[in-house]
């Protein structure tokens, strides 16, 4: 965490990679650490892969972009082909191991790959809508970047008006954070 | 010359005799101009902006406030002025090639959008200052420097319906008119009728005065008189084409 | 109607092109002319939904000709005008911008760049420097802030609008898609609050009285008709930008009084470079960065003086050689060997800074 | 006092009219005479007496145009005529007009008062064989018929520095074709003074030869 940790995201258009990474840095600054998000937006903002690179700190960031990843998230096959480029020795890779297709795609060079049923997991127990959600836990899990009860709040900040309609929204939001926490807990 | 007892208060004296060819229509556009802001007493309120082409030798020309912008921009930078500042009365003045060609775009918009200015265009069938060139409101068949065959209509398009366009597109609150120099009583009316419009912040207001060239057209007084009044009329209806609530002058 | 946009200081975490709008509303910005770009829209979003409330205006305009015309309208009215574009709208904003140089309108410009040439790209690049710089058809005579950080485009947004109005050159902010989109975290403030004092503006048409009668008129042009006429014109607008120079020059350096390697980068590649120096340095690498912030007027003498010590010097750009230009052009007679490092359209990494300088070692 | 002599120049972009029309009222100023010359280049006057004005005024002609100092805006080329042109006419002695090119050709004289009543009034067509647009016989017609009224042909063919005997004497050859085609004659011959020594008082078709200096390369700034 001394120089920061760097995460990409990356899916589909749809997937909400993106409000991941919003909710991500914006519960990083509310702890007080440095956060830095910049989306890959442009043409395939709109049905092509979508990338959020993301940094958290507790020191001041440098550059927005970044080279190699500590950490890649890649939720669909042609994610993980497109994220191949920034994962080496050092990197975590992460992908859902619901796509299908995407064997001999994996890096080779990677720290550790993990593979994670958030697709599944988010259908079966909750639903796909919080798709998302399980995979800000996932990242939290991994990262440690922000804590729980930091992405909580962060998440109440950005649904609150919509949890004020429903409250079951909150705890499905929440149980699906805690459980992407939940799933890669004896991964790393 | 002892023209000074005719001219309007609004006239810079110090820029007097002007630069314009003799026989040319601007002056006669620019002394109905002078004599409304005269009338109304608005000398201090008016921002007067004038483009690239003849209408530039106006940039010293009145008593007046006056920006020279660049080709086609004087709408924009008038429009500019007026939305920073409410009780400007912004006028721009062009020719028919920065107010129907390079500038368009701008005339289109700021009639669509309403802006509270009055753009004044003289249209005297031709690029005046850079030599006789074609312009949108050259006559079928007239001959000019890029058309030396005449205006070829399949090839080149008609002439510009300005003020029909700006009718078309303008909104309520706005005026616009067609007047010539050939009938200074009309003119100034019309001219006044546009001021008042935008002074008292009803809309839009837009007026194309026939105006004559005789430098470039090689006519003589005879035959000039002839071209704006015969040759220019059959493409160019004189009159008010609309008037916020009330009626036309025709 | 709020008194102040921002009272006190408050720490944020936004978008570039949020602290941009907030830094025209709490510099004291009336109005704002534009016409929408990717990635420039934000600052726009974000300025009409601040402006109303505190009695500020905006235009959205046909083009970006008449963004830059309209913006010049405001100035010569006697207010705080400014535009924002990026790219091709650039392209065409050259036009109003040229005539704001010949006339000395104080307009700010804020300048997002995304890749080019042509449509291109609507994400990043640095590939706007020249045309930024030096565009239309004239000298160059415009201030240029090169911003590297949320922090940056707040602070020289308000300062924008205060060396344009002090000085009457048209003056630039120039960040890019990065920083425009990218969230991170700075102090919004009243400048006033702070100290700073606010240039105030004032009308170049309309003064008070009635032209003619108590005054003169104002009569302004952009339009000369001889030669020698013109040589003059242009020779004052010279003369008073030299004069300022020394005034508005701002240069930032990282260890360069001892460096071997020389980095230079302007913006937010410069971020990537500090990131360089940091890591070299922690190795025991002598290498050393020069980051000019005004690209115009350019610390020529400064970097000079750097780069006359250092053994060798690394450019690196987001560009395919326009700041090496600029570098080459302000270091001449200095013989220290150049090496590029060049990303036309593409962010750059510490790691990628990292291994050209390792290679000059 | 005699008749007056009154010569319009017209004629082709660069063929040369300026240079004859100068020429032209110089000579008649040595003669004795008073000349106005008159510039009534209306397409491209930036490029025309304007620069050489006050040259040609301290050699004894009056010139009437406009200095390029006084006409803000004519940085855009500019057009305007001043207002003493429409009654050159009226003025004593002899009057040279300048009348440049376009595609009115003469109906530019429309603009100065009296002009087409004038029982002196002589059109003169300046033509430079080297020019693209006048470079062969049917060429020189069709455009000499396009210029309307024309009362004389003026040979100006020339190469700037690279001109020689041959390229005189061709011209000369190719605009007599067409002058007797048109039957409008030639006038004169213009050539420049260096060449009097080998090419005497008349060219290859037995036409005048008027000795010229060369002023307008003076006149591109």
């Amino acid at each position: 965490m001394a120089n920061g940790t760097k995460i990409a995201l990356a899916g589909e258009g749809g997937q909400g990679v993106q409000s991941v990474a919003n909710i991500l840095v914006e519960a990083a600054y509310e702890e007080g650490k440095e956060a830095l998000y910049i989306p890959n937006f442009g043409v395939e903002q709109r049905g092509g892969v979508s990338i959020a690179y993301v940094q958290i700190s507790e020191r001041a960031i440098g550059s927005p972009k970044f080279k190699f990843a500590d950490i890649v998230i890649a939720l669909s096959d042609r994610a993980v082909r497109r994220t191949q480029k920034y994962v080496n020795k050092d990197t975590l890779f992460v992908y859902d191991s619901a796509i299908k297709g995407i064997e001999n795609d994996l890096p080779k060079n990677a720290k550790k790959i993990i593979g994670i049923p958030a697709i599944d997991v988010a259908k079966e127990e909750f639903h796909p809508r919080v798709f998302n959600v399980i995979i800000m836990g996932a990242v939290i899990g991994m990262t440690g970047v922000v804590t729980e009860i930091q992405a909580k709040a962060a998440i109440e900040k950005k649904l609150g008006y919509k949890f004020e309609q429903d409250p079951k929204l909150r705890e499905l939001n929440f149980k699906a954070l805690e459980r992407g926490i939940d799933l890669v807990k004896d991964q790393v | 010359m002892s023209i000074q007892p005719q001219m309007p208060k609004s006239w810079c004296l110090e820029t007097k005799p002007h630069k314009f060819c003799p026989g040319c229509g601007h002056p006669m556009l620019l002394k109905a101009l002078g004599e409304v802001i005269d009338e109304f007493e608005i000398a201090d309120k008016v921002v007067f902006g004038c483009d690239i082409g003849c209408s530039l030798l106006a940039w010293d020309f009145f008593n007046v406030d006056t920006i020279q912008t660049h080709h086609g921009r004087t709408t924009p930078v008038i429009v500019g002025i007026k939305r920073a500042d409410e009780e400007v009365i912004g006028i721009a003045y062009m020719g028919d090639g920065g107010g129907y060609a390079i500038g368009s775009q701008h005339l289109v918009n700021a009639a669509a959008r309403n802006d509270k200015v009055f753009v004044l265009l003289a249209n005297n069938t031709q690029y005046g200052m850079t030599g006789g060139q074609m312009a949108p409101t050259t006559l079928p068949g007239q001959k000019t420097e890029t058309s030396p065959y005449g205006r070829d209509v399949e090839a080149t398009g008609p002439p510009f319906q300005g003020p029909e366009m700006v009718t078309a597109i303008s909104q309520e609150g706005a005026y616009v008119a067609r007047a010539t120099v050939a009938n200074p009583r009309q003119l100034k009316k019309i001219i006044k009728r546009a001021v008042e419009n935008v002074k008292e912040g009803r809309g839009f207001s837009f007026v194309e005065v026939l105006s004559l060239c005789p430098t470039n057209w090689r006519t003589n007084a005879e035959q000039t008189w002839k071209f704006v009044e015969d040759d220019m009329a059959k493409y160019f209806k004189i009159g008010e084409l609309k008037v916020p609530g009330e009626s036309k002058e025709g | 109607m709020a008194a102040k946009p921002i009272e006190g200081e408050k720490k944020v975490f936004v978008t570039g092109n949020e602290a941009t709008a907030w830094a025209a509303l709490a510099a004291g910005a009336d109005i704002m002319y534009g016409y929408p770009i990717t990635p420039q829209n934000e600052i726009m979003h974000y300025w009409t939904r601040l402006a109303p409330k505190h009695g500020k205006k905006f235009l959205q305009t046909e083009d970006e000709i008449s963004a830059g015309f309209t913006c010049l309208g405001g100035v010569f009215s006697g207010k705080k005008a400014f535009t924002a574009t990026a790219g091709p709208g650039n392209t065409l904003m050259q036009e109003p911008m040229s005539m704001a140089e010949m006339m000395r309108v104080p307009a700010v410009f804020v300048i997002c760049q995304r890749g080019g040439p042509s449509t291109a790209t609507v994400i990043y690049s640095q590939q706007e420097t020249t045309l930024t710089c030096f565009g239309g058809n004239g000298e160059g005579l415009r201030i240029v802030y090169s911003t590297e950080s949320h922090q940056e485009l707040f602070d020289y947004t308000i300062k924008a609008f205060n060396t344009a109005w002090k000085y009457r050159f048209p003056t630039f902010v120039l960040g890019d898609g990065y920083q425009s989109k990218m969230r991170e975290s700075l102090v919004m403030y009243d400048p006033e609050a702070r100290g700073i004092e606010m240039v105030k503006p004032e009308p170049i048409v309309r003064k008070p009285g009635i032209p003619g009668v108590d005054r003169k008129p104002i009569h302004l042009r952009n339009t000369y008709n001889m030669e020698d006429e013109l040589y003059d014109a242009v020779m004052d607008i010279v003369n008073d930008f030299k004069k300022m120079s020394p005034e508005v020059v701002e240069y930032a350096t990282f260890d360069c009084e001892d460096a071997d390697v020389l980095i230079l980068a302007h913006g937010v590649v410069s971020r990537a470079a500090q990131g360089a120096v940091k890591q070299l340095r922690e190795e025991g690498l002598k290498v050393g960065h020069f980051r000019p912030i005004t690209l115009r007027p350019f610390p020529q003498e400064e970097l000079k003086k750097y780069a006359k010590k250092a053994k060798n010097i690394l450019v690196v750009e987001s560009a395919y050689g326009q700041f090496d230009k600029m570098v080459k052009e302000n270091i001449y007679g200095v013989s220290t060997p150049i090496k590029q490092y060049f990303r036309p359209g593409e962010g750059i990494t510490v790691e990628e800074v990292v291994q050209e300088a390792k290679e000059l070692i | 006092m005699d008749i007056p002599i009154v010569e319009a120049y017209i004629g082709e972009y660069a063929s040369g009219k300026s240079e004859n029309a100068v020429n032209r009222a110089l000579w008649l100023k040595n003669q004795g005479r008073k000349v106005t010359l008159a510039d009534l280049d209306i397409v491209e006057p930036f490029y025309t007496l304007r620069p050489i004005k006050k040259k040609l005024e301290e050699m004894g002609i009056e010139v009437m145009a406009w200095e390029s100092r006084k006409t803000m805006g004519l940085g855009e080329t500019g057009n305007i005529i001043k207002p003493e042109l429409r009654w050159v006419l009226k003025r004593p002695g002899d009057l040279i007009l300048d009348v440049g090119y376009g595609v009115e050709g003469a109906k530019t004289l429309n603009l100065v008062h009296g002009a087409y009543d004038n029982p002196y009034l002589k059109i003169y067509a300046v033509i430079n064989v080297s020019r693209p647009m006048t470079s062969t016989v049917p060429d020189i017609v069709e455009y000499i018929k396009y210029l309307g009224r024309v009362d004389g042909i003026i040979n100006n063919t020339h190469l700037g520095d690279e001109t020689d005997i041959e390229v005189i004497q061709n011209g000369a050859k190719i605009v007599n074709e067409a002058s007797q085609e048109l039957k409008i004659p030639v006038i004169f011959t213009s050539v420049e003074k260096h060449h009097q020594d080998i090419l005497g008082n008349r060219d290859c078709a037995g036409n005048p030869v008027f000795y010229i200096q060369r002023f307008m390369s003076e006149t591109f700034w």
